[in-house]
């Protein structure tokens, strides 16, 4: 296929922009932030020129290019776009702009945030669209580093510790699931995730790797386990699955909003993809195998970080709680997508249902995490940085605008029907409940949860009598208003019609789930 | 014996003497008692060669170029007694290995075989048929050597222009 | 008239639509805000009335009408929504879309005086666009959705005085009981649509609620031996409890009465709170439904029924030792919805949704007279400070005690009186157990005897008002004489005209059910009826409308015997119930403590919780991994030591040691030419002498 | 007299002088005459080799010798080009003072 490059051209975008900032970085703070939004805009405006032609009805990847690299190692340039990668796009090329506008408290060294946003968001480009190990971990990987100077240069008091975690927590599972590929790369001389899942399909590829790898140590239904777990691990730090969560809560409130932000909506989402793009066609048989206690682990994440959200007093703490549980219900539903193979109509039927609930709600919460840190970001602008959830209260008597809409993202996140949260949630429960029931009606209590402390936050900021010390602190401004405008309103279109994203992600969908198959 | 005597004798003088000049006359005796020695070997060709060309060429430019330094030696440095007795040290050791060297060799006792009777035109036959690439090439180097050596000592006229 | 069925979903959308356009206005737009709630609301009324209309025309026909519609797809299937048109759904709309009118109308006047004026309407209207969105949904899921915007409403109303502490308080505690409830629901819902492949409550044959899927839900059991319809049907009752205030979710309706009146009289007392009694009636088939020709009633039935009766008597007891005028009425409203419940369980449909309706307009009446005598007293909510109002608020006492009355089941001529007695009457033939009956009929005897108490002690005697309040008896006597200028006064117009029309239906609503002209019953059934008095003379009619006008009765004389035979003088005088039995009247004045047993083990547990959460992620896995990570801190430093003072330091050491030695090799490099040689004549015998050594060797 | 020996000795001898002059003497050019001497010394050994060895007609020693001298006439004048010109340039012929390429 020799048609335009549009993917490499949109991954390179950010990258161009990102120089451009670097090299023109002394015209001053506005110039950098009117030029970063621009690239970042023209990066939506790609991405929805690819919305546009992308071949709904077929849903098989679109868009590809395809270049031989490094043939004796079966590299190869490929990218290309399904559904899922289309809507991991266009969720970046949102949640960026989202990043730059809720980042204007920065002002040291502001070119250097502004480029390695837009490095990081080519880094989200080139993950979403790789489908070849190799270049894919580059991406992965690098979109580290811009994260981990984000956070290093511009977080909060106890950033260094945050940094570091972060970085050495997400190290740790991005080198498990290095040594994984290359245990499989060894095996089968591929690193194409295509590939790869069409080996693992007609069940050759465990069966090679135990012939090829020949640890005569482990039993072969054990070392494909351990070549699993590292995938696994991976991916599990990037969700985060409980138990290795906890970098995530002190990189998100340490690290400045704009960049929660970017954390939250975009890159919380490799984790996801990854579950869906690779584990789940690759390893859907040893998921399977150890499905009990991976869905154990995505209750625990669900519920756990629930009932953590409660007792937190940090509104960014809160958020990034939330974010574990949100996150949690796609991890859910994926296990239960391992659960049961074969062609029966009516589990696959459910699978349909939670798998797109997984894609809705992956965009679902990118959107609406997004726009709760920016409310977050507005909040500390006003308060000159206290975000705690006892600092404030009664401010819909001051900013009426301001709770109001910040209470219509709130309860999107709460999952009310009628806004974005819900559809996603209800699909994954429907998905899921016929193919893990149990677990299904334990990660209810993480609603529950989620409805306490998204209600605590209304009552303890907004509600009460009105702290004197917020007596004039000014409602949202004409500005900030209509850029609020676009996200709120795509709450409610997603609320209301679902099926503008499910319309365009349902044939991939259904590639996907039969995919799974071993 | 008094060829030999003579030859070893201007060779040392030519080494030990203090002036440059006396030096080169010794020398030039020395090469002659060598040339000598040739002739005494039956070398005819040779000797005279040796003759036209060191006794003739060399000698005559080594005092060509003693005159162009116009310098006598200098002065001894402190060190060069010790440098005279270190360095005569090691060419007295390196004759006496050489000397025992042959004296322990079993080839050397042998008596004169007798005169071979070369002539010249053997000589050139043979430089002309079976040496003949060498002799090109010693052409080739003879012709280098006298462009070389008038490079090197005008190269330096131009730069000191 | 047809067209009435496709363009139902303007019924719900009018009032949602007036309630965004009313969220976009500014606080000044306030006549805007109201006219586009009330035309909104007016226009659906009629087209209700169209609906009704329709429903009446199709009797005959005896189908459901549907519309459905896809919504969106996943994999193969499409998920479809729809809205229905049946008898009930049609009675529902007329009362829901009536009862708001009048209240909305009520509100300009109650509400005259906020600054939030324009918010109280879009809510409102957003409120009643979501109820009536619940009405008419064909789909399980449309009707959940409608019914947690009907929730999100609620939280918004409770809360709306937000700067009151208590007031947030009591809206998240109302959101999140119910949201209990809502998530049972949930679950029912999903297990529902995971076994019958459908949310569609009527779809041509291929519904949930129809033939073919209950019969396939009846057949299958799930693993405690219940059939999967009673495990769905609980699940969905979960939710329905929640909403309507059942014991043990029923905390959170006291607690609503934070906000204002009209609220409590629209959403909890009419319309919301018996959302899970009209839920529970939608999805009648399901609950009934049961294996072949079982005479006794399904378990899920049996526990609606037990449910409710245990409301009904509990919240009639706590209401009698309330003093909060809108407290009693909201533990009224407790106790209502327990006989609707059980109603629905001994009776059916029609038997509970009579007195819903008649509820709802003799209850929301009740609230709005409270509204109105809260209104006259400057806020006051306290019975024991009010009195005399009956001279100084005629019309207001007018309505109030044909409320009152109808509420107390007075006999014949007013509503209640009819659709209590059908339940009860229901309720003595129940063949399960005959206690729901005699706790309904204790408890009709509790509610004559609270209403009693509440009219004499707000409308007898003489005002009250003046007197300091009981808080600042203690502090201080200077604010006393402020209060005291303001006299209790009548209402304007606006709040006495939906009062007035209210109380005419209080009264005359009951004729449409008696046991003479089961009207309503058939409607509902879709039969058709006549009128004949002597359907009285059948089973058990008479004895129990005479025994329950007996209990109607005595429950006003013991009334009249402590309130009003007396008048109460002061207010700090004790109630007469507590001077004879203090320790249980302070038990049921605090409610059974039902509060406090909840805040000392589930939220307290709840808290306990997230606190063990929290720190467990701080301390334990957080800890873990900072082991970790400060054992490989340490593996680091330690490296480092090995790294700067073994590796490093014997590299440097090396490369110090090649440098000494280049600088002493260095040493025979002198650039002296004769030097070289004379290592090269060294050399020369070196290698001499090893070759003649080696040659002689 | 006249056996091979005693033409080897001396040679040796005239070599170890050559030998002895080019490490003694400080004149660059009578070192370079010392190794005119070393070389003297080793065409000596040639036609001795020559006179004295299996096979005189084939004429090696004295080719040797003619090519060896041709090739110290040659070195000799581009040695003594060189001498000048580092003459030229240091204003000596000390080769003690010519130490350039010390380490």
């Amino acid at each position: 296929m020799t048609a335009f490059p549009w993917l490499s051209l949109l991954t390179a975008l950010p990258l161009v922009g990102a120089l451009v900032l670097l090299a023109f970085g002394g015209l001053g703070k506005l110039f950098v932030r009117f030029s970063a939004l621009a690239f970042s805009f023209a990066a939506l405006v790609l991405t929805l020129f690819l919305w546009h032609n992308f071949d709904s009805a077929s849903g098989s990847l679109q868009f590809q290019e395809r270049i031989s690299w490094i043939p004796s190692l079966s590299v190869e340039y490929r990218v290309a776009i399904d559904g899922l990668g289309l809507l991991m796009l266009l969720l970046t090329s949102i949640v960026v702009p989202i990043a730059i506008i809720a980042s204007c408290r920065i002002q040291e060294r502001v070119p250097l945030y502004y480029s390695l946003v837009l490095i990081l968001q080519a880094c989200l480009f080139g993950t979403f669209t790789s489908l070849n190990f190799f270049h894919w971990f580059i991406f992965w990987e690098l979109s580290l580093i811009p994260a981990f100077f984000l956070i290093r240069l511009w977080g909060g008091p106890r950033r260094t510790s945050a940094a570091t975690q972060f970085l050495v927590y997400t190290m740790v599972g991005s080198v498990a699931m290095l040594l994984s590929f290359l245990a499989i790369f060894l095996a089968t001389h591929k690193f194409d995730f295509i590939d790869l899942a069409a080996m693992a399909r007609n069940g050759q590829l465990m069966p090679a790797v135990i012939d090829k790898l020949d640890w005569r140590r482990f039993s072969p239904g054990h070392l494909a386990l351990i070549v699993f777990s590292g995938a696994l691990l991976g991916f599990a730090v990037k969700v985060p699955l409980f138990p290795f969560h906890t970098w995530l809560p002190s990189a998100y409130s340490e690290a400045p909003t704009g960049t929660t932000i970017l954390l939250t909506g975009a890159m919380s989402k490799m984790g996801v993809y990854g579950f869906l793009r690779i584990l789940l066609p690759i390893f859907g048989a040893q998921m399977q195998v150890v499905l009990t206690p991976l869905l154990w682990l995505a209750v625990a994440t669900i519920v756990f970080s629930a009932y953590a959200a409660l007792a937190q007093k940090d509104l960014k703490r809160i958020f990034a709680y939330s974010s574990i549980n949100h996150l949690g219900y796609c991890l859910l539903a994926i296990f239960a997508l391992a659960k049961f193979t074969g062609v029966d109509t009516f589990l696959t039927t459910q699978k349909y249902a939670a798998m797109n609930g997984v894609f809705l709600q992956m965009f679902n919460h990118g959107l609406t995490a997004a726009t709760l840190f920016w409310f977050v970001a507005m909040l500390e602008k006003r308060s000159g940085g206290l975000r705690g959830l006892d600092d404030f209260g009664g401010l819909r008597k001051v900013a009426p605008v301001f709770s109001g809409l910040m209470g219509i993202a709130l309860f999107s996140s709460l999952g009310l029907p009628g806004l974005n949260g819900f559809i996603g949630e209800f699909l994954i429960f429907k998905g899921s409940f016929p193919l893990v029931t149990w677990a299904t009606s334990l990660a209810v209590i993480g609603l529950l949860m989620t409805a306490i402390f998204v209600l605590g936050i209304l009552q303890r900021v907004f509600s009460g009598p009105l702290n004197r010390r917020w007596a004039s602190l000014p409602d949202l401004t004409v500005g900030e208003r209509i850029v609020l405008a676009p996200a709120i309103g795509l709450m409610f279109v997603l609320g209301l019609y679902p099926q503008l994203v499910l319309g365009v992600v349902n044939n991939t969908v259904i590639q996907l789930v039969q995919q799974i198959k071993f | 014996m008094i060829l030999a005597v003579l030859t070893v004798a201007g060779m040392a003088a030519a080494m030990g003497l203090r002036n440059a000049v006396h030096c080169v006359l010794a020398l030039t005796l020395g090469f002659t008692g060598v040339a000598a020695l040739y002739l005494q070997l039956d070398a005819q060709f040779v000797g005279l060669t040796q003759i036209m060309v060191y006794v003739g060429a060399v000698a005559i430019l080594i005092v060509f170029v003693i005159m162009m330094t116009h310098r006598s030696e200098p002065a001894a440095p402190p060190n060069f007694i010790s440098l005279w007795t270190v360095g005569s040290a090691v060419a007295a050791a390196v004759f006496a290995v050489l000397a025992w060297a042959i004296c322990a060799s079993t080839a050397s006792t042998q008596g004169l075989p007798p005169q071979p009777g070369v002539t010249v035109q053997q000589i050139g036959d043979a430089l002309m048929h079976r040496f003949v690439l060498p002799l090109e090439i010693m052409g080739l180097l003879l012709t280098a050597a006298l462009i070389g050596a008038v490079v090197i000592a005008m190269g330096h006229k131009e730069d000191m222009k | 008239m047809t067209w009435i069925v496709p363009n139902l979903w303007l019924v719900p959308a009018l009032p949602m639509l007036a309630a965004a356009i009313g969220a976009l206005l500014r606080r000044r737009g306030r006549i805007a805000a109201a006219t586009l709630a009330i035309g909104s609301m007016a226009v659906s009324f009629l087209l209700s009335i169209c609906a009704l209309l329709q429903v009446l025309a199709n009797r005959s026909g005896g189908q459901i009408l549907t519309f459905n519609f896809r919504w969106f797809q996943f994999g193969n299937e499409w998920l479809k929504l729809g809205w229905m048109l049946d008898p009930l759904t049609a009675i529902m709309l007329v009362m829901v879309t009536f009862v708001g009118l009048l209240i909305f109308i009520y509100s300009v006047g109650y509400m005259a005086h906020d600054e939030n004026f324009t918010r109280f309407f879009c809510f409102m209207a957003l409120f009643a666009g979501a109820m009536l969105g619940v009405v008419i949904s064909n789909s399980l899921l449309l009707l959940f959705m409608c019914w947690e915007i009907v929730g999100l409403t609620s939280y918004l109303l409770i809360g709306f005085w937000y700067n009151k502490p208590e007031a947030a308080a009591a809206a998240k505690k109302a959101f999140i009981t119910t949201r209990i409830g809502d998530l049972a629901f949930l679950l029912g819902m999903v297990w529902l649509y995971a076994k019958t492949g459908t949310l569609l409550f009527y779809d041509g044959g291929a519904g949930c609620l129809e033939h073919s899927a209950l019969t396939q839900l009846v057949a299958q059991s799930t693993a405690i031996g219940l059939a999967a319809s009673t495990g769905i049907a609980l699940l969905i009752f979960c939710g329905a409890a929640g909403k309507s205030g059942q014991v043990p979710l029923h905390v959170w309706l006291p607690d609503a009465m934070e906000g204002p009146t009209p609220v409590s009289a629209l959403i909890h007392a009419a319309t919301m709170v018996a959302a899970g009694v009209f839920l529970i009636a939608r999805i009648y088939p399901l609950m009934s439904a049961h294996a072949g020709a079982a005479l006794t009633p399904t378990v899920a039935l049996q526990v609606v029924t037990w449910v409710g009766a245990i409301t009904a008597l509990f919240a009639a007891l706590i209401a009698v030792a309330q003093f909060d005028i809108k407290r009693i009425l909201a533990y009224s409203t407790i106790s209502q919805l327990g006989y609707m419940m059980m109603g629905l369980g001994v009776g059916g449909v029609a038997v509970g949704m009579f007195h819903l309706i008649t509820h709802a307009f003799f209850k929301s009446l009740l609230f709005l007279g409270a509204g109105s005598v809260i209104h006259g007293c400057n806020g006051e909510q306290d019975i024991r400070r009010m009195g005399g109002l009956r001279r100084l608020m005629p019309i207001t006492f007018a309505a109030y005690a044909v409320g009152m009355l109808a509420l107390c089941g007075f006999p014949l001529l007013f509503s209640g009186f009819w659709s209590k007695d059908d339940i009860l009457r229901s309720a003595l033939t129940w063949s399960v157990s005959r206690v729901p009956f005699y706790m309904g009929a204790f408890g009709a005897l509790l509610t004559a005897f609270y209403m009693t108490r509440q009219v004499f002690y707000v409308f007898g005697g003489s005002s009250r008002l003046a007197e300091p309040s009981r808080d600042l008896l203690h502090n201080s006597h200077a604010t006393g004489p402020a209060h005291a200028s303001a006299l209790p006064r009548e209402s304007p117009a606006v709040m006495t005209v939906p009062l007035v029309i209210l109380a005419a239906f209080a009264m005359l609503l009951g004729f449409i059910g008696t046991p003479a002209w089961p009207w309503f019953q058939s409607f509902l059934d879709g039969t058709h009826t006549t009128f004949a008095f002597s359907a009285f003379s059948g089973l058990n009619i008479l004895p129990v409308m005479i025994s329950s006008s007996l209990l109607v009765f005595c429950g006003l004389g013991l009334g009249w015997a402590f309130y009003g035979h007396k008048p109460i003088e002061s207010s700090q005088a004790s109630d007469p119930l507590n001077t004879i039995q203090p320790s249980i009247f302070s038990f049921l004045g605090h409610a059974f403590y039902v509060d406090t047993l909840y805040s000392a083990t589930i939220i307290r547990w709840n808290t306990g919780c997230s606190r063990v959460c929290d720190w467990l992620d701080r301390w334990v896995w957080n800890g873990v991994v900072q082991t970790v990570s400060y054992f490989v801190v340490g593996i680091a430093h330690l490296d480092d030591f090995f790294d700067t003072s073994i590796v490093n330091s014997g590299f440097d050491e090396g490369c110090q040691g090649v440098s000494r030695s280049g600088q002493i090799l260095s040493l025979l490099q002198d650039g002296q030419v004769q030097s070289y040689m004379r290592i090269i004549g060294c050399a020369l015998i070196v290698l001499v002498i090893f070759l003649l050594w080696g040659a002689k060797v | 007299m006249s056996s091979l020996q005693d033409y080897l000795l001396l040679s040796s001898l005239l070599f170890s002088i050559g030998f002895a002059g080019a490490l003694i003497r400080r004149n660059a050019i009578l070192v370079l005459v010392g190794i005119e001497l070393m070389l003297n010394a080793a065409n000596l050994n040639f036609i001795a080799f020559w006179r004295y060895g299996p096979a005189p007609a084939a004429l090696t020693g004295i080719m040797f010798t003619i090519f060896s001298i041709s090739i110290a006439a040659a070195e000799a004048a581009v040695g003594l080009g060189i001498i000048l010109a580092v003459y030229r340039h240091f204003r000596t012929t000390d080769l003690n003072l010519m130490n350039s390429l010390k380490g």
